[in-house]
């Protein structure tokens, strides 16, 4: 099998172009259902990373950061979106840019 | 008794002080008494030390405290008396009270009175310090005092702007001198290690050699005051503008005392000028170079007092020459006789202006002959005196300081060649005065004569004009023996003469008329030359330009505080940093992640090039 | 414990001051007073069983037992903090100055306080109390905390009973400061960790910091803190712009007490610290020193002549006269030094009464331009003549005590550099430029008619009392300095013996 | 050979799937799409020796999360204008900036993963062995994402019963104007 493995930097690679992704659509969308998506995306990256990390170590450590950052995500969805019903409700709109009002 | 002395200015500066304290509810008759008693009784305490003085002529040396003592600098309060300091004390307190006399006639209606007589105390008292200082702190301590009180009774009449003008003016052209003496003292204090008079001029003997560098600063410092005191070139344009004063303060501090402290400067400290024989020299073309241009001056000048103030300026030239060829005891002899007659001739026209609703101008005067008598011969015996016809007090001194000035080695003939044209310039502006004031056709009617109390003083200074030339002051042990030999003859008769043929030329060409001079006067040239004596050589309009419109334009220019802009550039710095970032906080989440991208990346791409060792 | 206890009394009287306004509002100014006076009365009281005091024997700058007073008490002994406040002949007479003058101003806004009068008075005992101890404060870290003490309610002053620019004029004066302090805060940390690297202790004692060992190079640069808070204090050229706004626009007693006291704490911050601390470092620094005192002189002068505003003019004036102390500081010699000495004595009355004056007439007149003064001589003739006498001090009449401090401090300086002297003697042709010109425009000249109709009641019984005070304090400096020099010669003599 | 071809066909599949999710105008075609991605994910995570992971990702990421967001996104029914809305938003002006600076940001990230060497390893780890450390030296961790999940249950039941309260709430607020008028 050797030479024949999954290389760990293309694994990261693969992390990082999500996250690059993830990190992009943050930044162009203004709504804020796809912005809390690419969190999610990027999250995602960040674990990946976590889990290939471990898994080239053999270690279980990876996994529990994966689990760990899951957690996170769920909590943040929830909130997150509570949040985009209240925005909804409070604005008539889900653009972010309407809620500006810490505009210095 | 002489230990007293100490009791001859304190008295004047007693009665100052009460009659400052009295804020003017004291009666007048009380204030006059206060005014010319406490000077009137100064008087007295110098004559009877001047007879004890003549009995057993010695030093006295006293000090009273010891003023400040830091390390060996520890000038005291304590006066030196010698002859010196007698002839002065004497026309300090003896012309003084006349002075002060006459003032109580002269400033009756006036409201401020009590005011008036608190400075005039005030200046006798500071005068009196000035001249009895054993050490130059205290000296200074009365010049500046004698300046603060000439630059007080100049400006007596506040309410009128042009009188604090000039009596800003007097205070602080003379500031300029002083400030130049003070440098003179901190020199001379700095290397010699005293202040004291006597053991200065001691020290100065033993270390420095006659013709060295640092004699000469010193001595043109000190030079640089005295000039200023004594209003001489370049210094001397605030006296003609003092003349703003109330005319008796200009008989005794712009004629009788106070500009001649310069003069006495430099004869008490005689001993540095003799190791600086340059700034002999320069004192000796200061004097004769003002005595002439201000003796032009006087020729052309039409308000009476500013006539006299120039004729002052002249004669105090004249002490200045004589300081210069070291005819020291010439030179204080001038002083004091030129006390008694200019003191006369302020009060005469004191007296005049008093009589004649405060008029100035000559040319509005006329025919007061009869009008006036004690004034008219008050006038005839100091113009006589000032322009030295023989056996007035003026002859016998001018006549001692122009033949001493013709022995100075080198430019001794020239020195002497321009005093006569000084002499002869005098005698004509003297006259011209008495000529246009006193003859000829009534032109505003005097209504009133002088009382009593304005024609003592007049009389007594009439006599003192007339002997004083009689007066042998007792100087010979303070100055060295002049040690030239006669001149001859003819010298002598030309120095003689020449004032007589001023007054001559006086009587033709201003009371006789024989002697025409409007064409001369009213051709192209002749204009501009009037003008321009008529200006006093234009050395105000010079200085105007030079000094005071430059240092107008440099605090306006200034007034917006240039510093402060500096400080105003952090200022407008921060406030637009301040714009800029608060631009910034948009508001909106996109930009805000943008930015913390931009942030992140940035602080990678450091981290990567700080340390790439660490990934 | 004295010295704790003349502070404790200000604090405390600044708490009873305020209080007190609920009995009345004129309590507050009697307890002020009070207050101040019982200081003054058990400053000399303890004094006065000292030995004769003309008689101080020279105190060793490191030896605390050879000074005056000394008091010292653990406040943090981890880092070596204590509550050191030592007395010597120049502390002594600073702090009697500041009491006599607090007095006086605590007089000097007897009646142009409107508002909290309690509150006022009570910023003004602080102000005193803060600056009590920067005189006596000789633990480093306790200096400094005096030093911001005394800004605050100073501040407050400013700010609240100011005139009418008063919020820019605080303002300015709180940043000036505060930058400059920390400035000095940094040197004090920096240079008791230099210490503690040398002998292994912490220690922010001055008797403990003086002689600290370090090289050339960070003694210039801790020196130069100490230097920048010391001149903004003072101020010297170009750190003094803070000054004219801010004397301007504070009330009366806050002008004063800015004039009087404050600006005296910079001039004895160089005396104390500045330059014993660092001896080497300050003698190299000496000619940009003497040349900011030189231009500082010459600078305000002709800045003052150039102002129209009273209080401005006299504000600019004392940037003028504190180059005088600068110059004499930096000369090193004990006759400029004790010319220093003298002129913040000196320049302390002269100044202060010129403010009085100052605020009578903006009370009387309510402006305090000068374009719409004239002629008030002849309504108030004795104001002119106080005013007079006040702005003839300010000259340097001989006579009178500024005079003796400048021409001490002219000595002293010919003596190491006289080019330096003839541009710093040029002050005082300018000083009676700018001195005449402001009795012209204000006493004397044509009286303006629309002053006549206002009814100018002259200075009153209270207001000539504090006047003659002073000037009675002037005149004995100028004729007979020598109790207040011997009092600082030994102090001054022991410090010249401290520098190479 | 098999893993290899599956990994890089899975790694494709996530990454064209999350551009055209972070692309679409509708957010249900978006959420699918990430959904794909998510799932492809999984497959990587299997394949990389992780199953428990897998599992999760699946279950939990795929399952619950996005459930989530498909529950809300009906709730505020977006409809047409929106997708009209999110057209217009993705300007070519709005990507240019943000692009370059992810593209920077992944210059550098590539810069650093360059030298991470080696493979994968082969072995799996179990579930067990996840677990052990979970409840071994993690547990504290374990306890902080209870109290996490605990908080945000908390929290998004409060928002989003005021979402459901609404009425009354501008009921309330109309209340209140009325009395200030």
């Amino acid at each position: 099998m050797d030479g024949l493995n999954i290389p760990l930097n293309h694994v990261l690679l693969v992390s990082s172009l999500l996250f690059v992704i993830g990190l992009l659509g943050l930044m162009i969308r203004r709504n804020i259902i796809f912005i809390l998506m690419s969190l999610e995306v990027m999250l995602n990256a960040a674990a990946l990373a976590f889990v290939g990390a471990g898994a080239h170590w053999g270690q279980p450590d990876g996994q529990v950061v994966f689990m760990l950052i899951l957690t996170v995500a769920a909590a943040e969805v929830a909130v997150g979106l509570g949040l985009v019903l209240q925005i909804q409700r409070r604005f008539k709109t889900l653009d972010m840019d309407h809620a500006n009002r810490m505009g210095g | 008794m002489r230990e007293l002395i100490w009791l001859i200015p304190l008295i004047p500066l007693l009665s100052s002080v009460t009659l400052m304290l009295s804020s003017g509810k004291f009666p007048r008759l009380l204030i006059g008494l206060l005014g010319v008693g406490s000077v009137g009784s100064a008087a007295l305490l110098t004559l009877a030390l001047g007879l004890d003085f003549m009995a057993n002529p010695e030093v006295l040396q006293l000090t009273l405290w010891t003023w400040m003592q830091v390390g060996s600098f520890a000038p005291g309060v304590a006066f030196y008396f010698d002859g010196l300091t007698l002839v002065m004390m004497s026309v300090i307190t003896g012309v003084g009270f006349l002075i002060h006399l006459f003032s109580t006639e002269f400033m009756e209606d006036d409201v401020s009175y009590a005011r008036y007589f608190a400075y005039l105390n005030m200046f006798v008292a500071a005068m009196l310090v000035l001249v009895m200082a054993d050490n130059l702190l205290l000296l200074y301590l009365g010049w500046e005092g004698v300046g603060v009180c000439s630059y007080l009774l100049v400006g007596f009449w506040y309410q009128n702007s042009a009188n604090g003008q000039a009596a800003r003016k007097a205070f602080i052209v003379t500031r300029i001198g002083d400030t130049a003496m003070a440098l003179g003292l901190l020199l001379l204090f700095t290397e010699l290690g005293t202040l004291n008079i006597q053991s200065m001029v001691g020290a100065a003997n033993e270390s420095w050699q006659v013709g060295d560098t640092l004699p000469l600063i010193a001595c043109l410092l000190l030079l640089g005051g005295a000039v200023g005191k004594s209003a001489q070139l370049p210094l001397h344009t605030w006296l003609p503008d003092a003349m703003a004063g109330p005319t008796p303060v200009s008989a005794l501090i712009h004629a009788a005392t106070m500009v001649t402290a310069g003069v006495y400067l430099i004869a008490r400290t005689h001993g540095l000028f003799l190791l600086a024989p340059t700034a002999m020299l320069v004192v000796a073309i200061i004097g004769i170079t003002t005595s002439l241009i201000a003796a032009f001056t006087a020729l052309m000048q039409s308000d009476i007092k500013r006539i006299l103030a120039y004729s002052t300026i002249s004669q105090i030239g004249y002490m200045f020459l004589a300081l210069g060829v070291g005819a020291w005891t010439a030179g204080i002899f001038h002083l004091m006789t030129h006390a008694f007659f200019k003191a006369l001739l302020f009060l005469g026209s004191g007296a005049i202006i008093h009589c004649l609703h405060h008029e100035h101008n000559i040319f509005k005067m006329g025919g007061l002959r009869s009008k006036m008598p004690v004034t008219f011969w008050s006038f005839m015996i100091g113009s006589a005196a000032l322009a030295a016809l023989p056996m007035t007090s003026g002859f016998f001194s001018k006549d001692q300081i122009l033949l001493e000035a013709y022995q100075f080695p080198d430019i001794g003939p020239w020195l002497w060649f321009a005093g006569l044209c000084g002499a002869l310039l005098t005698a004509m502006y003297s006259f011209r005065l008495v000529f246009v004031v006193f003859f000829g056709q009534v032109k505003t009617k005097p209504d009133k004569d002088t009382g009593w109390r304005m024609a003592l003083p007049l009389s007594v200074l009439c006599g003192l004009s007339l002997v004083g030339g009689y007066f042998i002051i007792p100087v010979e042990s303070v100055f060295p023996m002049s040690t030239g030999t006669h001149p001859a003859h003819w010298v002598e008769y030309v120095s003689i003469s020449v004032p007589l043929v001023g007054l001559l030329l006086a009587y033709l060409i201003f009371q006789s008329g024989q002697l025409r001079v409007d064409g001369l006067v009213n051709s192209a040239i002749g204009k501009i030359m009037r003008q321009f004596w008529l200006s006093g050589w234009g050395i105000d309009w010079l200085y105007e330009r030079l000094f005071v419109r430059p240092y107008y334009a440099f605090a306006s220019l200034l007034k917006a505080e240039p510093v402060d802009a500096v400080y105003g550039l952090v200022v407008t710095f921060n406030e637009a940093l301040n714009g800029w970032l608060s631009q910034s906080q948009t508001g909106r989440m996109r930009w805000y992640i943008t930015s913390m991208v931009a942030g992140l990346v940035v602080l990678v791409a450091v981290a990567l090039q700080l340390s790439p060792e660490a990934i | 414990m004295i010295m704790v206890n003349l502070i404790l009394i200000l604090l405390v009287g600044g708490l009873l001051a305020m209080i007190s306004e609920r009995f009345g509002k004129n309590v507050p100014r009697i307890v002020a007073l009070g207050i101040v006076l019982i200081d003054l009365v058990y400053l000399l009281s303890q004094l006065s069983g000292m030995s004769d005091l003309t008689q101080l024997q020279a105190p060793i700058p490191s030896d605390p037992g050879t000074w005056l007073m000394h008091f010292k008490a653990e406040w943090i002994p981890a880092f070596g903090i204590s509550l050191e406040l030592a007395l010597d002949g120049i502390s002594l007479l600073m702090v009697t100055l500041t009491l006599v003058l607090g007095a006086i101003a605590v007089s000097a806004s007897w009646t142009d306080i409107k508002i909290r009068r309690g509150f006022f008075e009570a910023n003004l005992l602080w102000t005193l109390a803060g600056v009590l101890g920067v005189f006596m404060a000789l633990d480093l870290f306790l200096f400094f905390l005096f030093w911001e003490v005394m800004l605050i309610p100073m501040y407050f002053m400013i700010a609240i009973w100011g005139h009418e620019n008063r919020g820019y004029a605080a303002m300015k004066f709180f940043i000036f400061t505060q930058v400059s302090g920390l400035l000095m805060l940094i040197s004090i940390l920096a240079l008791v960790s230099v210490n503690q690297s040398a002998t292994g202790q912490w220690s922010f004692s001055y008797f403990d910091l003086l002689g600290t060992p370090m090289s050339e190079k960070v003694a210039h640069w801790l020196m130069l803190g100490f230097f920048i808070a010391f001149v903004v204090k003072l101020p010297a050229f170009p750190f003094h712009t803070w000054l004219p706004d801010a004397h301007t626009q504070a009330p009366t007693a806050g002008s004063v007490i800015l004039a009087g006291i404050l600006l005296k704490t910079g001039a004895y911050g160089l005396i104390r610290f500045a330059v014993p601390l660092f001896p080497e470092a300050a003698m190299d620094f000496s000619y940009v020193a003497m040349a900011l005192g030189a231009a500082g002189i010459i600078y305000g002068a002709i800045l003052a002549f150039g102002q129209t505003d009273f209080k401005r003019l006299i504000a600019y004036s004392s940037v003028s006269h504190m180059g005088f102390v600068l110059l004499g500081v930096y000369a090193w010699n004990e006759l400029a030094l004790q010319g220093a000495v003298m002129q913040m004595v000196a320049h302390g009355f002269s100044t202060a009464a010129l403010f009085m004056i100052a605020g009578a007439l903006q009370e009387r007149l309510h402006t305090r331009e000068l374009r719409e003064m004239g002629g008030l001589w002849q309504h108030m003739p004795r104001m002119g003549a106080v005013a007079m006498f006040f702005v003839l001090a300010s000259l340097g009449l001989p006579g009178l005590g500024n005079f003796v401090a400048e021409f001490l401090v002219l000595l002293g300086l010919f003596q190491v550099d006289p080019w330096m002297t003839a541009v710093a003697a040029l002050g005082l042709i300018a000083g009676a430029v700018y001195s005449l010109m402001l009795m012209q425009r204000s006493f004397h000249g044509e009286p303006n008619p629309k002053l006549t109709e206002m009814g100018l009641v002259d200075f009153g019984t209270r207001e000539m009392i504090t006047m003659v005070v002073m000037m009675l304090a002037l005149i004995g400096l100028g004729i007979y300095p020598q109790p207040l020099l011997d009092m600082a010669q030994p102090v001054l003599q022991s410090l010249l013996e401290v520098t190479p | 050979m098999l893993e290899i071809t599956l990994f890089y066909t899975a790694a494709t599949v996530a990454l064209i799937a999350t551009v055209m999710a972070m692309t679409r105008a509708n957010a249900i075609h978006a959420l699918i799409y990430l959904i794909v991605s998510l799932l492809a994910i999984a497959v990587i995570f299997f394949l990389i020796g992780a199953p428990f992971a897998a599992a999760l990702e699946i279950v939990i990421y795929a399952g619950a999360i996005m459930v989530l967001f498909v529950f809300v996104i009906m709730m505020l029914n977006l409809g047409d204008k929106g997708d009209r809305q999110e057209r217009e938003w993705l300007q070519l002006k709005v990507w240019a900036g943000p692009a370059v600076l992810a593209i920077v940001l992944f210059i550098e990230l590539l810069y650093v993963i360059s030298t991470a060497e080696g493979p994968v390893s082969t072995t799996s780890v179990s579930a067990k062995e996840v677990g052990l450390s979970l409840f071994g030296p993690y547990v504290l961790a374990v306890e902080i994402a209870s109290m996490l999940l605990l908080a945000g249950l908390v929290g998004s039941f409060h928002l989003g019963r005021r979402y459901l309260e609404r009425d009354s709430f501008d009921v309330e607020n109309s209340a209140a104007r009325r009395e200030a008028e």
